[in-house]
């Protein structure tokens, strides 16, 4: 298949990427992770603690494919999320007091506390938005690339999916007219296994990989656990994109939580849940760190200094207000005008 | 047909549903269900629990994320002998599906010309109040009320969940059954025993003399709610559960109005273009020279459902507000 | 903005949605457009013809058959700098396009905060009348006018649908204008400039003393017809164009029934939970202590747009069922 | 691929295809594609003399896929059709006079003249309804399907569906659903290179075949000009089908007319439409037939016989009553009850 390329990486804890960033680079992205981390961690016993409203869904265990990816794209690269978007928000850039305050609801918040965890939203960082929507994230990544083909921007834009949402028919009309138009696309595909409380097996009949071939995108399959490994795929497929067309990023990951906060996760084998910390993307980060020459002390330093910044953001969450309900009201349109009934 | 539940003490809304779903299936081979995760999970809220042992995975399954293809195919397997169930996880979902609901489901019967019809139910949850946001609480059923072929029904209760829910399953044609995800934990003594309720008939829930409140779902609880705080005024409300919204029950709300002269209608949808916008719209035709006093709708207000605790509390329909509004009409 | 047309004798609806296109296209670089055959082929009823020639093939591209991304990619193009009006070939089809319009387009500005809007257009053709059937006639404007965050206009004539889209174009937010396929042939004699109508306003399109029939889309030329028949008896009715569905004009509708007294709706749609039914609703509340008689509707009765011309001309709301519906709020 | 097999057939002309029906088959598959072809031009005369209202797609050029599909299925077995879904329906054994009493919107037509042309439709003969929607028609044939294998009936169902109806998500929702439950479904694209007035390879960025693949369907490509071809494919792939789950056949084809009636096609190559003569399937069977000794005579008696079944069932048409209104609203529901406003 022509323009069609398969690239697997090594397996995890080796630092050996061909393009893989050096080691200050990979402290860099460490150090982005472990703010993830911390944060989904924080927002976790938040939930559990009634501090946040609604559902979440972390992304424990998926952030070297946030961090990654994020690390091959500019700022005025444009992506759109999904449901478990929290790590996509944070590596693209969101400030982080204005995260936890929408995630807590006030009216400070990015959103002003109207959208929270599945609708947080950062347009001056090309951030369009996480998604309730298994799905809807890819036609409006698409749109988005064609306004910066049009535009005769150079930017990129990118599609962010879960392994479950291959079955929604509108990612397939999505991977059709990126081809078609040759758009400045990136579809990465989380690939974690798993489709709410089912293993995505029994709902995708296909592989990733086939289906890209047959649309002529070029397809690059990753360890999704290796940071770097990330890194250097989506560094070199991003270039591609933004030179030349549509391409597929397939990240093979792993969720290390329930696919909701409170989800006691019965259908999920012991052993497959105590084999996970074998491939945190975390823990093997820090192993191939140690391996350059890095000392425990720098890590600890990284640790504590994130540590400060979301106890920072999540005491300025706690210090928010609630959102006024007739600024909300008022706040539908861009526009307001005659009366809406 | 006799409940299984007869024993049970205390009937909750999710157990009535579930229940429902169980009698049916056991009375007629030819229910299955499908959706995402009504399978070996039971379901995201946990009503179909127990089905797929029970029914097997044939009876029971569990699809991929394409819901325009489970309410499409449901559609197709409906024409050739099943009376397919489906689940659509979130009303918000609905979304996807209303090709395969508006325009084949609905009108395969009439644009056939009477040949087969379609034996389906679509259970939805709509519904706000769990902080779920703009994405996953909205109430969209007017949509499905305005189109001819399809019937509605949304129940208020634990009792009524499991009555309409049996009738749409019978019914030979397309039902949407809107369940309420904050009512799925309200649970009420649990009678003799659970019969299938007609669709298209109202209840009336609390009998009055001075203003009709007619609600549907949640809101039927606000408006017995605010009857009681009326009452300690000493204005005694008449509230109506709708429990059907297509049909509707067109000549209780005339004889209620009949005898109140004053009416009220409360619903967790937004107000404009809303159910209770029929209502009104048809009662100040047929019931106006019954009319003493303008007809007021308790609504939400024209805005996304937000996702702050305290934006979506002020954002549903409230006892405060249906108080107000009875006064409005009483004044 | 001086109309290109401001020489043409007459105008015909459709060439006026094409300048209104063309004029916004030469205003903004931003404007593109996108649909089913909108670029080589010129659309489907002809209404982007000579587009693509004029503003090539980036800013007027054909698209494949897939309605949920067209929308969807509308919605990330609008958030992205570009100012999309997409096609729905027609009405019904929008059933593809509810979640992209509905959870995505509607909600982004509100549910990111204020951040960004989506200015985006979807045109799409509803009504009846040629035939077409059950899948190609529905007037389903009522679910949009539904959503808060959407913004839903029908212009009536060739100067509304100019005035209209170049509106919608110019607006922050997202706006479904809704063309009739069989106005599409309808010309008027052209005025001297075409101008944007803001949206939110409605027209008396004809004064009168006793009774107000608000219309929109080509059942206001039904309701001008109905209006004529009526004078001759010595009825004056005065004629509402809405124009715009959501935003709609609630006060210029209170201040003609403060006039007359007395209210008949009118529209192609289904009237059961159509447009009609708010604006009804509305005026049994705010306006009831106007109403000297009962509000009457007359709408598409409760079934799909059947194929026969018999069936589909009895359909139709019709000049004699308007005038029986004045007739009976007089009585 | 596992399972995938491509096979295609040798240039129309030849009847040499293997499984292919013998002369008297052929012969039965030339009258019904005579017939299909005469109901057609007949319904473009009266459209044209505005005895049909609407808008109708005749499928003149495509009948041998309908006729060779259909041959190999049986009474039980379901079909759902498409806009352009006239061949289907008659070959699927409507009876004509129904067929004719709905295009003309009479009372006593199939669907009593609430559907025309796009609704047909013959529940007693499985065929599930031609469509106006454009990839509606798959997932109730999908359904079907499933009904099939959950009543423990042997019958297939068969969703029809054009080129361009390959952009619609839901198509490929109904590829992954289909092969995860392993219906007895069978794909039949009738590719006829047009997706209204532009060609479906400005539309469709990917061959069939090579998605096929990619979904683990067996895909089978056959001239769809050449019925016995046709046959002889459909032959085979239903039969695996019933035993044994889902399969695509493309039917590679042409329309010989416009999109609709009243098309002018300016954007067709004049030189195309030329050629489409030397590829008309009633034209290639006569041909065959001719070689294996059929003489002319009886080629004329079969369009005798047709044109006397074809005159007859239009004048009945034209003889049936316009359809009561009041019934026709009485008629929306199977059971009705309530006012429904
Ligand atoms: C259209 C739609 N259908 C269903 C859901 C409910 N839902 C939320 S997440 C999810 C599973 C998604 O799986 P995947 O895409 O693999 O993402 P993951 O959760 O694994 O990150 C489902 C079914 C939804 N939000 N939207
Ligand atoms: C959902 C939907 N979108 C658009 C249309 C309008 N439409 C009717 S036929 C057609 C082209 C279909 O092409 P193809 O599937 O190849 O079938 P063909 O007409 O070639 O038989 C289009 C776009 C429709 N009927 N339904
Ligand atoms: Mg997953
Ligand atoms: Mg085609």
């Amino acid at each position: 298949m022509e323009g069609v390329a398969t690239v697997t990486t090594r397996p995890s804890g080796e630092l050996n990427v061909s393009g893989a960033p050096d080691a200050a680079g990979l402290l860099d992205l460490y150090g982005q992770m472990v703010l993830i981390r911390r944060c989904e961690e924080r927002l976790g016993a938040l939930f559990a603690d009634g501090e946040v409203p609604g559902f979440i869904h972390l992304s424990i265990g998926q952030e070297a494919v946030s961090v990654g990816v994020m690390s091959a794209l500019r700022r005025d690269d444009t992506i759109a999320s999904t449901h478990r978007g929290h790590g996509h928000a944070i590596a693209k850039g969101l400030p982080l007091e204005g995260f936890f305050l929408e995630l807590l609801a006030r009216d400070e918040g990015l959103c002003r506390g109207r959208g929270g965890s599945m609708h947080v939203a950062d347009t001056s960082v090309g951030m369009l938005g996480a998604n309730g929507i298994v799905g809807a994230g890819l036609p409006i990544a698409l749109g988005s690339a064609l306004a910066h083909q049009q535009l005769g921007r150079d930017a990129v834009a990118v599609a962010f999916f879960g392994d479950g949402a291959l079955a929604e028919g509108v990612v397939h009309e999505c991977f059709n007219l990126a081809r078609l138009w040759n758009l400045p696309l990136l579809f990465v595909c989380e690939n974690n296994g798993w489709s709410e409380f089912l293993p995505s097996s029994k709902q995708i009949a296909f592989k990733l990989g086939e289906l890209s071939a047959a649309f002529g995108l070029p397809h690059v399959a990753v360890d999704g656990n290796d940071v770097a490994a990330v890194a250097a795929a989506a560094a070199d497929v991003v270039g591609k994109v933004r030179a030349g067309g549509p391409a597929v990023l397939e990240c093979v990951t792993a969720r290390m939580r329930g696919h909701f906060e409170g989800d006691a996760q019965k259908y999920r084998n012991p052993d497959e849940i105590a084999r996970l910390a074998e491939r945190d993307p975390v823990g093997i980060a820090a192993r191939q760190l140690l391996k350059t020459g890095i000392d425990e002390a720098e890590l600890t330093e990284v640790a504590e200094t994130v540590e400060r910044r979301v106890e920072a953001a999540v005491a300025a969450a706690r210090g928010g207000r609630d959102p006024d309900f007739e600024a909300a009201k008022a706040g539908v349109y861009a526009r307001a005008g005659g009366g809406h009934g | 047909m006799p409940a299984r539940g007869a024993v049970m003490a205390e009937l909750r809304y999710l157990r009535a549903v579930n229940q429902a779903l169980d009698d049916a299936m056991a009375a007629d081979p030819s229910v299955v269900l499908f959706g995402e995760d009504v399978g070996e999970a039971g379901g995201s809220f946990g009503v179909t629990r127990g089905l797929r042992d029970r029914y097997g995975p044939g009876r029971v399954r569990d699809t991929p994320i394409s819901e325009a293809t489970i309410a499409g195919a449901a559609v197709g397997a409906a024409l050739s002998g099943l009376k397919p169930v489906i689940e659509i996880m979130f009303m918000d979902f609905t979304t996807l599906v209303m090709d395969a609901m508006v325009n084949q489901a609905a009108k395969a019967h009439f644009m056939f010309g009477g040949q087969g019809s379609v034996p389906m139910v679509l259970r939805t949850p709509h519904g706000g109040g769990l902080g779920a946001g703009p994405q996953h609480s909205q109430c969209l059923e007017a949509w499905f009320a305005h189109v001819p072929g399809l019937k509605v029904v949304c129940p208020a209760d634990p009792v009524s969940a499991y009555g309409l829910l049996r009738a749409a399953i019978d019914d030979p044609d397309p039902v949407i059954v809107v369940e309420n995800k904050a009512l799925y934990a309200m649970k009420v003594e649990a009678p003799e025993r659970l019969e299938a309720i007609p669709i298209g008939k109202a209840s009336i829930v609390r009998p009055g003399r001075d203003v009709s409140i007619v609600a549907y779902g949640a809101a039927v609880k606000t408006a017995r709610d605010a009857a009681e705080r009326l009452a300690s005024d000493g204005v005694e409300a008449e509230v109506i559960d709708l429990r059907s919204l297509q049909p509707w029950d067109e000549a209780a709300v005339l004889a209620s109005l009949s005898g109140t002269h004053r009416l009220v209608i409360v619903h967790e949808a937004v107000e404009a273009f809303g159910v209770g916008g029929e209502i009104a719209a048809r009662m100040a035709d047929i019931g106006f020279d019954e009319l003493d006093g303008p007809i007021v709708r308790v609504g939400a207000p024209f805005m996304p459902v937000p996702f702050s605790r305290a934006l979506e509390s002020a954002y549903q329909p409230s006892v405060e507000r249906v108080v107000a509004a009875v006064r409005r009409t009483l004044e």
